[in-house]
């Protein structure tokens, strides 16, 4: 029971992180606030995903948690390659 | 005339196959066939031998394919032709753009705007060591986790992307990568005529199974994740590798 | 010397990932040696006598520096957050350091991005070039003081 | 066990809630990525203890995903920031630039 209410408040709180990162995305006036944004939304997921293992008390959350670590680096990466390319002259 | 004659052989050859296939007593009526008899229930009960008892994680011996892991029990045990099939598309796929964008000779890397800095590189080469790992992780334990020999390549092509990306001079050796790929390829055909050699069919599981959930548990299937992860990592390091150079010129 | 430091951080690595069985123990020894017959040619850090001792130095001296100052970055980050009006005066400055090796000079920069107010851009030879949130310092030196200073001297005896 | 790990779990959401105000607050892009990294590098962190005191089974995976964290967040954002900086979107509130009057710059 008091687990529920805990649950609760963990996920609202990180729910919140989303939002807050997803509004910056939508606003974002230049692409590296963006990129940014993703990047700050890419790690409250991993936590989100952490949480979740906890929750239903599978290991293999946490897998999944370790990959998409994994996979939000080199998002970050090529992104970062990607705006790096993208100079003002030709914007 | 010749399209009328056509349409006259079609229907013909339709009004045959319906009637053959009535008078076969194997082919049940329409509407007479009960689900539970069709062969999807018992793969979901992996007892397509025997008798139609539930998979307990851990405690199960000998189940068919031994493999905790649903899909990867159809994937690589069931439809494992179908499998060969994926990674064949795969293999012509690499060998077009090798085709395309390969050039005799020497080649070098693409000049990128992209210039990486230090803690990048030298950071990617501490990483490099994590995710290949990790690939290597979600390979192997294929048959009792979700991923597999895809997942698990598409990681290891990840790490080379990274060092790709994180060093400007880095090029990795496309000679090995076609070699690999080339042995990992024919190493599962060779499986599966080990399985017709020392089983009925091609491809079947030779391999004696454990208990479910144990890491040695599965017969062939961890074999063949391998060998699929081996070829989907050599393959799409090689589109990273081809797409990212250019023969030189000059 | 080369081969074994490779084996042991791809055997650790797996083992941490998969658990420590009697069958994954066996398995993943089989895996790191293969693996490490292909990447020993990459490696370039090699081991020596001393690495227990650095590596107990690293843990019990560096991490709860590391911790404390993340910790305290966080809170510095909070107080500007919840402000109603950012107090900043920001700009970007070099702080020369003097450790040589690569990682030393990665751990160290990773350390100066997580600490109070400073983001790490890029390192070049010995200079790092560093985006603080309030600069204070008016040259080098104090900049340094203030920065990378409480790092060096502890990465100064772990790393060359 | 369950107390303490609900009690990191609860730090965590925070620092993560504080990393979505930072990156949503700050005014321009570098103090963006510093409230982010920050912020997210500790939400992290004290998220992942909570679930390993959740269960101790899980302890050595944990300590892999936050040592992968540490090295890598880091990393990530100054590839970020040097791209900003390369990219020409530089903030005009600087009031001391000497990434500008370095040998190569540009």
């Amino acid at each position: 029971m008091t687990n529920d209410i805990l649950n609760i408040v963990v996920f609202s709180l990180l729910g919140l992180g989303v939002l807050f990162a997803v509004i910056r995305f939508i606003k974002g006036p230049k692409l590296s606030d963006r990129v940014v944004a993703l990047d700050t939304f890419n790690m409250i997921v991993i936590g989100v995903i952490a949480v979740l293992a906890a929750v239903f008390q599978n290991s293999l959350y946490l897998d999944i948690a370790m990959v998409y670590a994994i996979l939000a680096f080199l998002e970050t990466v090529v992104f970062a390659r990607y705006v790096e390319g993208k100079n003002d002259d030709n914007r | 005339m010749k399209k009328l004659f056509a349409f006259v052989l079609t229907i013909g050859l339709g009004v045959l196959m319906i009637f053959s296939l009535r008078a076969n007593t194997l082919f049940p009526e329409f509407g007479d066939v009960s689900i539970a008899d069709r062969i999807s229930a018992l793969f979901l009960d992996k007892s397509v031998n025997g008798d139609n008892g539930d998979v307990v994680f851990g405690q199960t011996t000998d189940a068919e394919d031994g493999a905790a892991n649903l899909v990867t029990s159809i994937v690589v045990d069931y439809r494992s032709f179908d499998t060969l099939g994926e990674v064949t598309v795969l293999f012509i796929s690499s060998l077009g753009v090798a085709l395309l964008l390969g050039v005799a000779g020497k080649q070098k890397r693409l000049a990128l705007n992209f210039k990486p800095n230090f803690m990048l590189r030298v950071g990617s080469r501490a990483l490099f060591g994590i995710i290949l790992m990790t690939g290597v992780y979600v390979i192997l334990h294929g048959h009792l986790t979700p991923g597999g020999g895809f997942p698990g390549g598409a990681m290891i092509a990840s790490s080379i992307l990274l060092l790709y990306l994180a060093d400007d001079e880095f090029r990795t050796k496309v000679k090995g990568f076609k070699v690999l790929e080339s042995v990992a390829g024919s190493l599962y055909v060779i499986v599966g005529l080990l399985g017709l050699v020392l089983a009925t069919y091609f491809l079947q599981n030779f391999l004696p199974t454990g208990t479910v959930g144990d890491l040695f548990s599965a017969g062939v299937l961890p074999i063949v994740y391998v060998l699929i992860g081996l070829k989907v990592g050599s393959e799409i390091s090689g589109i990273i590798d081809h797409f990212l150079t250019e023969g030189d010129l000059a | 010397m080369k081969y074994l430091a490779t084996f042991l951080v791809m055997f650790v690595v797996y083992l941490f990932l998969a658990g420590f069985t009697l069958d994954e123990v066996i398995l993943g020894s089989i895996v790191s040696a293969a693996l490490t017959l292909i990447l020993v040619k990459f490696v370039d850090f090699r081991i020596d006598w001393k690495f227990p001792w650095k590596l107990v130095k690293f843990v019990f001296v560096y991490l709860p520096l590391f911790i404390w100052k993340l910790i305290v970055a966080n809170f510095d980050v909070a107080r500007r957050v919840l402000t109603p009006k950012i107090p900043l005066n920001p700009g970007i400055v070099k702080v020369k350091t003097n450790l040589k090796g690569d990682f030393g000079k990665l751990t160290l920069a990773n350390s100066i991005t997580l600490t109070p107010g400073t983001l790490s851009i890029d390192v070049e030879d010995d200079y790092i070039y560093v985006h603080t949130v309030d600069v204070k310092g008016q040259n080098e030196e104090e900049n340094r003081k203030n920065i990378s200073e409480p790092f060096e001297k502890v990465l100064g005896g772990i790393f060359k | 066990m369950t107390i303490a790990s609900y009690v990191f779990l609860i730090i965590g959401g925070l620092f993560f809630l504080l990393g979505g105000l930072g990156v949503l607050r700050m005014p321009d892009t570098f103090n963006r990525i510093q409230a982010g990294t920050k912020a997210t590098t500790l939400g992290a962190f004290s998220t992942l203890i909570g679930v390993g005191l959740g269960n101790l089974d899980w302890a050595f995976k944990i300590v892999l995903i936050i040592v992968f964290i540490v090295i890598s967040n880091p990393i990530g954002s100054s590839a970020i920031a040097k791209a900003t900086y390369k990219s020409k979107q530089i903030p005009d509130n600087l009031v001391q630039d000497e990434l500008a009057n370095r040998g190569d710059a540009k």
